[in-house]
């Protein structure tokens, strides 16, 4: 397990933390909201990430993939994570991508990895059907046709998707988006990104492998968002380190008061061990490595507690300024709290880190 | 005079004869009612509800019977309280006027002060809003640069206040302004009520985070304000400032109180429905116990609330413990809606439109609106250092 | 419910912070333990405790005691804490006085009640089997002749008791501590309060009421432990403020920090609202109040975070002194762990509160 | 030049051989090996083990060869504490002259002042203790008043330092002292190293709330100290201090890295004991929560000084980033005491005598030595202040 990047990595990093800076600052976020856009992404930045070759990190080079690895889409993350740019990673350039890979027949590689990577269709994974993240547990089954019927919620990029890969009682199957007997209803979420609720009423799928493939790919899933939470708990740290040096009260910079210092120096310590968390998570994937799981719950875990509170010092600590929507503090307090709870909130992977952990 | 068991029992019938059906529910939070010359009522109801109340004074239910208040002992009007939360009954009428303004006239103001805005305050005719922060002085409050020169028997005011709350739709705002830039900070602030008529006085919605507005900021061109508007003595505002903020810090320490715990879902209930049940019981145990904590510390604040308000001698002014409610109230209410949050799971995620229920939309933003109870009326961080400096004597 | 105190229990608060403070200072304790003092407690101190009427506050005037109440005894208890006194004020004037007066007969009142008053008859209730707080399971079990068999553990003041009061399956039992069949092994605890093992080999003894009592003793006993750990929090706090104000570093009252003034002032608000929920505790169970097992366990889980807040705080904030055994600081640390786990620790009581609570 | 895979089974070919069964159990406190002169073995195996490790320079890995350390380079020690690990094999030889002074002589010492200390560190054959903190100087260390003052090829030391480590079982002594009283504070201290011997140095040992004494008070009454034993420049000593500190704080930064994890009991073993277990997992979900969220910490923690150790460059110097592993690695430790003992219940409550397993017994003295971990190398307070300056840039 390497716990410092490579070369390759670090400019992986330093590409994408330019890219998003330039190309998708947080005021895109704020423009796709405000605009009511009906995709709630921007297709061209999409695309121009696929020149970039980030939609093809987890696809094979058969499918004009360049199979980098989860180490580098972390990177990639994590810098999209310091600007809150709302982006199909999650569903298509890792979801979508991995199960294709780890669960497609050859034709379905064929036939969907290439326009996958050229960043030409969306993929959304149809997941969950409660309230929290249940992984285990569904009632959404496929008939012997393979016709799928059942409720999915929290979708991420259900509406925008061009395929659906869902999760049923039986398997993982695929279903075309626009098929017939897939009702989507687009869900407007807090963190201004993209969600819905999908009804599948008999919709023909084909099959895509069995279950035992989910668990790794939401391994993969966690330990990417858990670069992204960490790309935005430093964003807001370091916003609220500059903040804690430019506002000035009785007369002196706030940062002179040492309640207010200790509570950054803790955070900062926070955000150092949840960047090794994610970094072994990350390396450990792409190691194929006894402890991965343990370590993405580990990731998460810490990603999750770090984020909500760097987003909540952040507001508190802007002060009033903090808690208005002309400034930008207050979205990573939005995004935190959705990112939170995707993929298993602190007391999931507590859970289920202590039950890897033999205990 | 009546024994508590008759007032009551008076009361208690009063109640139930005056208060209308419908304002014994739930009150969402466009249903509150400040008063004020663009009041707007969405029931009827809510007129005569306050009509009725404000005819016995009992908006206001301590103040003296000459301004038209409820002339109540602090006993009495605990009981008013206790009634009208067990039958469910809606506050009548809230607001800065009420809580703030009304209680520094009275110790304040002029009588001709006293009897030209209390009554107007308990009719709910006229809606009071705060000009006290500016962008530079937030926790540094006594920094503040709104300068009101005296010429003749006018103030002339200029200058740009921000956190005014709900500007827009208020009549009147009392305004901390500089009087003596030549002085100590603290010494050349003076106490000013400003008629919002003028239209020098221009009001700007502020949106915040949960996406509503209400606060302002707002800007003074050349407002004139007759010298017989100033409460207290020219340069010595400060002091009435401070008792103001300790009325305000009293007011944001009851959060929770007020809000008729009657018809609010608790954690547990929120969590019953998303987490399910076993037994009667939350179904998961980790999630139970943080309930639980949190519940532990907010029925412990209630008791000390209670046990505040039977210790407090009836009329002894706040003093310094009021930050310790003020910090404590806040935070709990903030992590109040992190557990509301926790047990919604997804369905806690919502901003607006389909998927969610109307609660759930509500505790989204609610939720947003919290984090501010924290910053205004004095951020967590300034009540603290006022419990060390003056609660614990810890030195400067 | 009465949240203030009125005149008489004021005057017992005051008489008792007199006296503990002028005849038990933690010295005492002090002397006990390096003395290994065979019984780790002050007879003498404890006849002049019976003399004031204390042992007397749970008994009625027909047995020679006053029936003055719980919220009397906790500002005893309270003021006990504030100097760590090592007394069988729980032991015997709480838990002893109360289960002979709700559940004895009128022999057993008439022989036991009046030396307990008068504070020559020490009781002790043998409780616990296992590690932790159990007070619903236990394998101790009396034959059809009334004779025990178990072993019981944490039995506090169990080594001096003159008698026992066993919870066994069937029952509670009365037991002479001197009876053949009992052995008695006292443990030295990190508190140098008094603690023991009991095994009960076929030992005499005679029932004493059913178990339905115990619960009923037990939050008795849970809120004025809990009024004890208020006093200890109180006077660890107190002191931690004092040492705040005289000690200088960098020239300065160290006072002045504001990291240590916001920590402390957070502890001054969680011991009054300790205080309150204490205080609402001894309050309901004197009126016998609905809500009075629910306050119980909101007093003694709110007791349990303030002096476990308090003892570490004070440790931490006094320094290097605050870890010498010189210095007194440290017995509020011990004494903080001893009475966590007493009658359940913070995760029992709110599982407990949560149960009572409806959920 | 070997590559690390041979180097790696050379390794632990000769661990193999050379470490003592004996050598590879768990290592209770009062069998840590010290050195010096008044060292006793409470086993045999004690001895030849250092020895054998001494001799390959390995009790010291990374020192240069001439003074009879091993000459490893980074990686080389990494892989030989993996190994060591691996194995189970106790630490040789423990203390502040290989943790704290060596690397300071390294840096500072004249070549003679190397020649004459470092193979004694290295071989056990001299004890070193720190003597910084006065009663008076504790996290403003840098107000120290033990004085020494140049009287021709001597100083003359008067002064008491307080927790200086082991000082009653120690031979020498580095200290820091005021040699300029004239000049701001940090100018005026110089670093000395005495020879306990001098009857003019008296250590009273401490008595610990644990019940231990691994602390003294240290006297110095005329201790006349050769002019040679200035470390560095006069009254240039609080760089060197500071330095040293940072050496502390890496060191105390590995608490629980080199306490042979392979023999320690992990709290969720201890709570399994405790608390029981149902399918393999602890019975009650409140405690395995607590526990899983202690440990993540605990986990991210260890992985952080396996990403610093990566990152650094070999022999760079530990900077302030120091700060953070000491505090984290200290506010750890109390936390994982606080979960054993909470783990075991009453079994956690015990002092000494019966009722209670040596395990359960040394717990609890574990329990309240760990309290000082935050105190001790600089306080939680002083690291959160070294990490806002020096790597936030928060100003004064």
């Amino acid at each position: 397990m390497a716990l410092i990047l490579n070369e390759e990595a670090r400019m992986v990093r330093d590409t994408a933390l330019e890219f998003f800076r330039e190309r998708s600052p947080i005021v895109a976020l704020r423009k796709l909201r405000d605009d009511n856009d009906p995709d709630g992404f921007d297709r061209a930045l999409w695309r121009q990430m696929a020149e970039l070759g980030w939609t093809g990190f987890l696809v094979s080079e058969d499918h004009g993939g360049s199979a980098f690895g989860l180490t580098g889409l972390g990177q990639v993350m994590e810098a999209a994570g310091r600007t809150l740019a709302a982006t199909p990673l999650l569903s298509t350039a890792l979801i979508g991508a991995s199960l294709l890979e780890l669960a497609g027949t050859p034709d379905q590689k064929d036939e969907h990895l290439p326009p996958l990577v050229a960043g030409e269709r969306i993929f959304a994974l149809a997941l969950e059907e409660t309230a929290r993240h249940a992984p285990l547990t569904t009632t959404t089954r496929a008939d012997s046709a393979h016709r799928i019927t059942g409720t999915k919620r929290f979708v991420l990029d259900g509406h925008i998707a061009d395929y659906l890969i869902v999760a049923a009682s039986d398997g993982l199957f695929l279903v075309d988006a626009n098929a017939r007997g897939v009702t989507r209803t687009r869900t407007i979420m807090v963190d201004s990104r993209n969600a819905a609720i999908v009804h599948f009423d008999n919709a023909q799928a084909e099959p895509l492998g069995s279950l035992s493939h989910l668990e790794t790919v939401l391994d993969r899933a966690r330990a990417c968002l858990a670069a992204e939470m960490l790309g935005s708990s430093s964003e807001a740290f370091d916003r609220t380190v500059q903040y804690l040096k430019d506002r000035k009260q009785f007369g002196v910079q706030i940062g002179t008061f040492q309640a207010l210092k200790h509570r950054a120096a803790q955070m900062f310590c926070e955000i150092e061990v949840t960047r090794s968390a994610v970094t072994a998570a990350l390396s450990a994937l792409d190691e194929n490595a006894n402890d991965a799981a343990a370590l993405c719950s580990l990731a998460k875990a810490k990603a999750n507690d770090t984020i909500f509170l760097c987003g909540n010092e952040g507001v508190q600590m802007h002060g009033g300024i903090g808690m208005t929507d002309e400034h930008e503090i207050g979205f990573f307090l939005k995004r935190a709290r959705v990112a939170q709870a995707t993929f298993g909130d602190s007391a999931f992977h507590r859970d289920r880190y202590a039950a890897l952990m033999g205990y | 005079m009546t024994t508590p068991t008759t007032f009551r029992a008076e009361t208690r019938a009063w109640l139930e004869e005056n208060c209308p059906p419908a304002m014994r529910t739930r009150m969402p939070e466009e249903e509150q009612v400040a008063g004020g010359k663009r009041a707007e009522y969405i029931r009827p109801e809510q007129k005569i509800w306050l009509d009725r109340m404000a005819a016995k004074g009992w908006t206001a239910p301590t103040w003296p019977k000459k301004y038209g208040g409820g002339g109540l002992t602090a006993e009495e009007a605990l009981i008013l309280d206790e009634e009208m939360q067990d039958l469910g009954c809606r506050a009548p009428l809230r607001g800065m006027g009420l809580s703030m303004l009304g209680p520094t006239l009275l110790e304040y103001g002029t009588e001709e002060q006293r009897q030209t805005h209390l009554p107007k305050i308990i009719s709910g005719e006229i809606r009071w809003c705060q000009g006290y922060s500016e962008p530079g002085s937030g926790s540094d409050l006594a920094s503040l640069s709104t300068r009101a020169v005296l010429q003749g028997e006018h103030f002339l005011v200029n200058g740009h206040k921000i956190w005014t709350s709900n500007a827009h739709l208020s009549d009147w705002i009392f305004c901390l302004v500089r009087t003596d830039p030549t002085v100590k900070k603290h010494d050349g602030i003076s106490f000013l009520l400003i008629d919002m008529d003028d239209p020098g006085v221009r009001p700007r919605p502020i949106k915040l985070i949960s996406g509503k507005s209400v606060f302002c900021e707002t800007f003074f061109e050349n407002v004139q304000v007759p010298a017989s508007h100033l409460v207290g003595q020219l340069n010595k505002g400060w002091t009435i400032a401070k008792r103001l903020l300790e009325h305000e810090r009293k007011g944001i320490g009851g959060i929770g109180a007020r809000q008729q715990a009657k018809f609010e879902l608790p954690p547990e209930a929120v969590a019953k429905m998303h987490v399910g049940e076993i037994d009667g019981r939350i179904a998961d145990p980790v999630i139970r116990d943080h309930i639980a904590a949190y519940s532990i510390d907010a029925h412990a604040f209630q008791l000390t609330r209670r046990r505040a308000a039977e210790e407090a001698e009836s009329g002894a002014p706040p003093g310094p413990l009021s930050a310790m409610f003020k910090y404590y109230a806040t935070e709990l209410n903030k992590r109040r809606y992190e557990m509301l949050l926790e047990g919604e799971g997804f369905q806690g995620l919502g901003w607006e439109g389909e998927g969610f229920s109307e609660d759930e939309l509500r505790f989204t933003r609610e939720w947003l609106r919290s984090k501010a109870n924290s910053i205004e009326g004095g951020t967590s961080e300034i009540q603290l250092n006022i419990i060390a400096k003056r609660v614990l004597g810890l030195p400067d």
